[in-house]
């Protein structure tokens, strides 16, 4: 029962994310529009390109999904409305996105396309960048709660939400959050304007829609990991749990799909260099920081 | 619940996908199939028509990023179950991990010193 | 005798077979780091068999366990940089090559 | 309507013809359209692609539309034809005053190039795609573009290439077979006729009368190894992969500008996957000691101090200097060194790896990686449609490049004078107005007329927006390139609304104008983007001409010379005005600079001439003479030269701003990431219309 | 719940192993760093159906990531890294053979024949698994988790040393 109503907010949350993305892309909101083009593709042919790795071609996109999804399965909806509450929910987290990786660089290399490859390999390089920025603010996170799981996450920011109590940590999360997605301006795996498509480029059809979805997925995991970790989940006066939840994931969801249409594109050497000389000392600033706090002051 | 029944949920989330993806492929495959035409299947480059195959020695430019996080990325295997008793333990934990960090940003400092941190 | 373990530690040994044959039989240096990670994971899994159905109670156990994984990312990291640095200066991470044209 | 498969009728027909209709729908109000020549092509063209609600697809893998706007030259109709067979189906042709698109099938819809023609055009698509999405009737799409040939070559002699099985006329081996783009030898034939398309030489290689494709192999570690059957290699024992050589590698060496840090066929693929070794073009010349060391011009080698000897001189030394030069240790099989000698104690069919590394290129940082040569054009999202741009890739940065102008150029001669500026015009669709201009200068300067003298400001004020319309449209168009969606679209809805804005028009589009120049200006990170790409300086950047020099600070603009200008009181807008160094970024703001002088120009001008033809500008045409005439296009000075005979022209020589920005790619991409790389490109604002000799 | 554990034990360690003989049966760079990783997150599978939560999603976690990285390593020194010529990168493949039979026979044979028996005694649940492991590492292991930090130090000090290139200007 509630895996059925989390699959059923699943599904929801990932049209309504469509939705948005399709708003900030073609400036034109229309609530069909995802209907319609996932229907469209369906339609279309898969072309299989010729001397490729059929099978990292084939995985890439399923990999994806399993990530995206699995990922979600430690996010709590409400108090009890969790697929496994994990007690290493917030490493499971990781763990299960670490794979979007390995998923795109099975996606840039099946092909045996320029565009795709270098798409794949470019997207290895962001995931250096984007790590350990995720790890070091979870923990971060986790130093309050003292504890992994999700749950407790969420309560222990009953006082005061972490945005708040660790804004450095928010940003830095913010930001490796929408290079994990690979949501503009870090959209460097697929970049229109660089690569064409990128690690999306060949695919088509069904297979494409596959890979939509998950990408949808994974914004919704992320989003809705934001709203957990820094806003308090489900905490909120007047609304039922699960409304909040749904409330902040959709914000947040909606601030990193149109931040990035402001933007433009990150050169990977920056990101890198950023990630690397600001975002890590700051981390660890991050963790030093929330250490003293949380010594001195017990909320 | 129990965690073994846990894991079991999220093995069955996995298959379930793969079983959701497979009718989807089953779905489109009903509606059209693939028509194999000349130069269909050559990947696209915007028009121009490049045969040839690109898996070839790539030249990662980040590798001096790579080989730094590799050996950074250990840290937080040590780092998360310490964040879960920090609060309980206090000053010590503090220290502990200070010290630890502070070595490990050695590394990362003599790396960002020596040009690991640039595209090479 | 109890099943459990047993099939992991076989499992173990095999994957540690594989691993060896993998280090011993393959030229190049990158691959030869492939199979020192294989006969490592299965140093990893024979702790974890072990501390569970052993000795459950004792951390320590899992001690070892992250200090073999910071020896596997350790391995990886410096054996990449003599890849990189032999690549450099030879072009050729091969390890015929590495015995053959020294110098 | 060019269905997706004949349809199964059969057991599921019902189930399936049922949700085949609703996807057919779907279809129809999903269309996303992937543009030939090019999206700048398009607006420049008068289309309003956002209010004509249609997605564009970066990829012909996205697309289920193919919009072509407006004629296309013979190569670009094969570039074409290889985006639409990449196109997945079900698929449509959207010809919009295209005219005859032959390789390509039929269109699905044909309109007029207009707005109005655009939106009638998707209305008639959507219907036709609704009803005959999955029309049972289908054919497979060919073209000569798409053909495979199957050509000759001499195993040790990869430049000796025949059509005929025969032996080599150098060492007298037997040729082996090997498959080939059609296009190849087409280009090879076309490369010594002047402006010679591919296209030509395709007839004679059409797939009807060549030899049944068959397969070649070839062992990927020594290129020499080719064999028409399976197998493994004698050298070093390898299984043979199935090899087809590059298309266009070869097919457009005309007009190509070829730049970088070498000879760019050096960077075949791995293994030397195409073969063909055209002497080097007269006039390189290179140290016989320092192969790297390529020069233009006779002199000394800057390391050694040899005297520079002609290059295919130094090519045919051995095979050693060779295949260093070359760059592809992959080749080595070119003559130099074949597998390794045996060492004791290796064992027998072991490859080295040191052998196949030793002739490589090394990068900056001293790894030698293979090379790959990726094509980024004609149809790049964010680069002018037409530009045939290709990079040598190492990883992902550049290693060499090579831009070219994949449209021709050519005044047929014979034409009458009248037409003249009409078919300049129609020539360049991206700057029409200065073309205009420019021909209608020419022939009043060899009629030996001046013009009416109050038409002066006018037709300054009419260069002014043509040279805003211009800006606008880069603007637009580098804004796509850096993801920039939203200024897009800005933009472009900008350019639509001044494209044909006559002086007070311009005056009410202005502060829209201003507020643009601000915003992006102030656009977070978009500095940080561009600042330090491309820089260009000194003597390079004042040969560029155009924007690009005056970003870096040199004053030259032909402008400066007109008297029409000097009365509207002109003043050259140089770098050290915007305060910025010749990079992207100050090339960027130039623009903007130049937008605001040009708008005060209009409005100082009071008025904008209409498109003027020059027989009314001219009492009488002339009908023999020759003349020049030079004018600052958006993109720099363009130049024509003019030979009349009779009142037809009988020779005319465009020069555009084209080339002398091209030969800047190679240097200043060098070394550079893709994606800086391209940015880098983009910010030159090439114009590849009209280039071609 | 113990046969469940020994199926799904048998289950992801069959795939551990056939990944691990993918690793060097394939000609695919690409695919044999690929196999190893999953591989390992076999073996993560495994730690996990152990109840070694942590160690599991760590071990999960980790090895994808190190191993994509290998991924890039193994393209950028291996010679034909798509395995489309599908050449023999071996050498000493009877004593390599030999060598690892004999490793793989020895191990059973002291794993079989030494007969470990008892009572499975019940195991921690995650959350105290995490934070004895906490404990552990702040109590009387501290100098080990220090050690290891150096040991990490000295690994990225000697990779930098090795591996990068001096160059002249520095950013």
């Amino acid at each position: 029962m509630t895996l059925a109503i989390i699959l059923f907010a699943l599904a929801l949350g990932c049209y309504l994310i469509a939705v948005l993305e399709d708003w900030a892309v073609h400036g034109r909101l229309d609530p069909l529009r995802p209907a319609v083009s996932a229907l469209a593709l369906l339609g279309r042919e898969q072309v299989l390109p010729r001397k490729s790795d059929r099978l990292f071609f084939e995985v890439g996109p399923v990999l994806l999904l399993v990530a995206g999804l699995l990922a979600v399965a430690v996010i709590p909806l409400a108090p009890g409305l969790i697929v496994t509450d994990l007690a290493t929910g917030a490493l499971f987290l990781n763990a299960a996105l670490a794979y979007v990786l390995v998923a795109l660089i099975m996606a840039g290399w099946g092909p045996n396309g320029a565009y795709a490859m270098i798409g794949g390999w470019r997207f290895l390089g962001q995931f250096v960048a984007y790590a350990m920025l995720i790890v070091m603010t979870i923990t971060a996170v986790a130093m309050r709660a003292e504890s992994l799981s999700t749950t407790e996450i969420v309560t222990s920011q009953a006082a005061l939400w972490n945005v708040f109590y660790q804004p450095i940590g928010f940003v830095l999360f913010v930001i490796a959050a929408m290079g994990l997605a690979w949501l503009p301006p870090i959209d460097l795996p697929t970049g229109g304007g660089d690569l064409a498509g990128g690690v999306e480029a060949e695919y088509t059809g069904a297979r494409l829609a596959v890979l939509r979805l998950a990408r949808l997925v994974i914004v919704l995991a992320l989003a809705s990991a934001t709203a957990t970790f820094y806003l308090g989940g489900w905490l909120g006066p007047w609304l039922p749990a699960w409304a909040w939840t749904a409330a902040k994931t959709l914000a947040v969801a909606a601030a990193m799909l149109f931040l990035g249409r402001h933007l433009p594109r990150l050169r990977e050497a920056r990101y890198l260099a950023v990630s690397w000389k600001l975002g890590i000392p700051l981390a660890l600033a991050n963790i030093i920081l929330v250490g003293v706090i949380a010594l001195v002051v017990p909320i | 619940m129990n965690e073994i029944t846990q894991y079991a949920v999220l093995f069955s989330l996995t298959l379930g996908t793969v079983g959701f993806v497979l009718a989807i492929y089953a779905l489109a495959r009903a509606i059209g199939r693939l028509r194999a035409e000349p130069a269909k299947d050559v990947p696209a480059t915007a028009g121009a028509l490049a045969r040839d195959p690109v898996w070839v020695r790539y030249h990662a430019k980040y590798y001096g990023y790579a080989l730094l996080f590799l050996a950074f990325d250990m840290e937080m295997a040590f780092m998360y179950p310490w964040a879960v008793v920090y609060r309980e333990e206090g000053l010590v934990a503090l220290l502990d991990m200070g010290v630890f960090l502070a070595v490990l940003f050695l590394g990362l400092l003599y790396g960002w010193s020596q040009g690991a941190l640039r595209r090479q | 005798m109890i099943p459990e373990l047993m099939i992991a530690l076989s499992i173990g040994a095999a994957l540690f077979g594989i691993g060896l044959y993998g280090a011993l039989s393959q030229t190049n240096l990158v691959m030869i780091i492939m199979g020192v990670e294989l006969v490592l994971s299965a140093a990893l899994l024979n702790m974890v068999a072990f501390w569970r159905y052993l000795h459950p109670d004792v951390t320590a156990a899992k001690m070892y366990v992250l200090i073999v994984m910071a020896v596997m990312a350790v391995e990886m990291t410096v054996g990449f940089g003599i890849a990189v640095a032999r690549f450099r200066s030879r072009g050729s991470v091969e390890m015929e090559e590495a015995r053959e044209l020294k110098g | 309507m060019n269905g997706l498969t004949g349809a199964r009728e059969g057991a599921r027909a019902g189930v399936a013809g049922g949700l085949r209709r609703m996807v057919a729908r779907a279809m129809a109000r999903d269309l996303c359209a992937f543009f030939v020549p090019g999206m700048d092509v398009a607006r420049a063209r008068g289309l309003d692609l956002d209010a004509a609600g249609l997605h564009r697809a970066d990829t012909p893998r996205r697309a289920n539309v193919l919009l072509v706007a407006g004629p296309l030259p013979p190569s670009l109709l094969d570039a074409a034809c290889v985006a639409w067979a990449q196109m997945p189906r079900p698929r449509a042709i959207l010809a919009l005053g295209a005219g005859e698109i032959a390789p390509l099938p039929g269109p699905d819809v044909a309109e007029d190039l207009s707005q109005s023609g655009l939106a009638a055009g998707l209305a008639a698509l959507r219907r036709a795609v609704a009803a005959g999405a999955f029309a049972p009737e289908v054919t497979d799409f060919d073209a000569p573009a798409l053909a495979v040939r199957v050509e000759y070559t001499c195993p040790m002699h990869p430049e000796v290439v025949s059509d005929k099985p025969g032996s080599c006329p150098k060492c007298g081996m037997d040729l082996v077979e090997r498959e080939a783009s059609a296009g190849d030898h087409g280009g090879h034939a076309g490369a010594d006729e002047t402006g010679g398309g591919g296209r030509r030489g395709h007839e004679g290689h059409g797939s009807d009368n060549a030899p049944a494709p068959s397969r070649a192999y070839t062992c990927p570690m020594h290129p020499e190894v080719v064999s028409d059957k399976p197998g493994s290699c004698p050298k070093c024992g390898m299984d043979l992969v199935e090899r087809e050589a590059s298309t266009w590698d070869h097919g457009r060496h005309a007009g190509a500008v070829e730049t970088g840090n070498g000879d760019h066929r050096a960077h075949e693929g791995p293994g030397g996957h195409d073969t063909h070794d055209t002497p080097a073009p007269s006039g390189v010349y290179t140290c016989p000691m320092h192969p790297e060391v390529v020069s233009e011009e006779p002199g000394s080698c800057p390391e050694c101090g040899m005297t520079l000897v002609p290059k295919d001189q130094a090519g045919d030394h051995a095979g050693q200097v060779h295949a260093k030069q070359q760059g592809h240790g992959g080749d080595s099989g070119h003559g130099g060194h074949g597998s390794a000698p045996e060492v004791p104690g290796i064992e027998p069919h072991f490859m080295s790896m040191v052998d196949m590394t030793r002739d490589l290129p090394a990068s900056p940082d001293g790894l030698r990686m293979e090379w790959i040569e990726v094509p980024f054009g004609p149809f790049f999202p964010g680069l002018p449609g037409g530009l045939g741009l290709t990079f040598t890739l190492d990883g992902d940065s550049v290693a060499a490049a090579r831009a070219e102008s994949l449209v021709p150029g050519v005044l047929a001669p014979g034409l009458p004078a009248a037409e003249l500026a009409d078919r300049l015009a129609a020539q360049g669709p991206l700057a029409p107005a200065a073309l205009r201009e420019l021909a209608c200068r020419a022939l009043e300067a060899a009629a030996g007329a001046a013009p009416p003298p109050e038409w002066g400001a006018a037709r300054a004020a009419a260069l002014e927006r043509a040279r805003i319309a211009s800006h606008l449209n880069w603007l637009a168009g580098l804004a796509r390139q850096v993801g920039l969606v939203t200024l897009e679209r800005r933009v472009a809805a900008l350019h639509q609304r001044l494209r044909q804005a006559d002086a007070a028009d311009c005056a009410r589009v202005a502060p829209a104008l201003g507020a643009l120049g601000a915003r992006v200006r102030g656009t977070p990170l978009l500095r940080d983007r561009l600042a330090g790409i491309g820089q260009i300086d000194g003597r390079a950047a004042a040969e560029a001409g155009g924007p690009v020099a005056r970003a870096a600070g040199h004053a030259v603009d032909a402008r400066a010379d007109d008297p029409a200008y000097a009365a509207l009181g002109f003043r050259v807008i140089a770098g050290k005005d915007t305060g910025t160094g010749g990079d992207a970024w100050a090339r960027l703001v130039q623009r903007l600079a130049e937008i605001d002088q040009s708008l005060d120009l209009i409005a100082r001008a009071g008025a904008i001439a209409e498109a003027a033809h020059s027989a009314d500008l001219l009492a009488e045409l002339p009908s023999d003479g020759h003349a020049m005439a030079r004018v600052e296009t958006p993109r720099g000075p363009s130049t024509l030269h003019l030979t009349l005979q009779g009142g037809t022209i009988a020779e005319a020589r465009l020069t555009t701003p084209f080339a002398r920005l091209a030969a800047q790619i190679g240097p200043m991409t060098a070394q550079m990431e893709l994606a800086e790389a391209l940015t880098a490109v983009a910010s030159l604002d090439l114009d590849p219309w009209g280039a071609r000799p | 719940m113990s046969v469940a554990q020994a199926l799904f034990l048998i289950f992801f360690g069959a795939a551990a192993v056939w990944f691990g003989i993918v690793v060097f049966r394939t000609h695919s760079m690409v695919r044999s760093a690929i196999a190893l990783l999953f591989s390992q997150t076999a073996v993560g599978a495994m730690f996990l159906v152990m109840q070694a939560e942590f160690l599991g999603v760590l071990q999960i976690m980790m090895m994808a990531t190190e191993m994509s990285v290998m991924a890039i390593f193994m393209v950028m020194f291996m010679m034909d890294p798509g395995g489309m010529g599908k050449m023999d990168m071996t050498h000493q493949k009877r004593l390599s053979l030999w060598a690892g039979g004999i490793g793989l026979v020895a191990a059973l044979a002291v794993i079989w024949g030494a007969g470990w028996t008892g009572p499975v005694p019940p195991v921690p649940g995650a959350a105290e698994q995490a934070a004895a492991l906490g404990r552990e590492l702040l109590g009387r292991s501290m100098f080990i988790f220090e050690a290891a930090a150096l040991m990490i130090l000295t690994a990225m000090v000697a990779a930098t040393m090795v591996a990068i290139a001096p160059r002249e200007e520095d950013d």
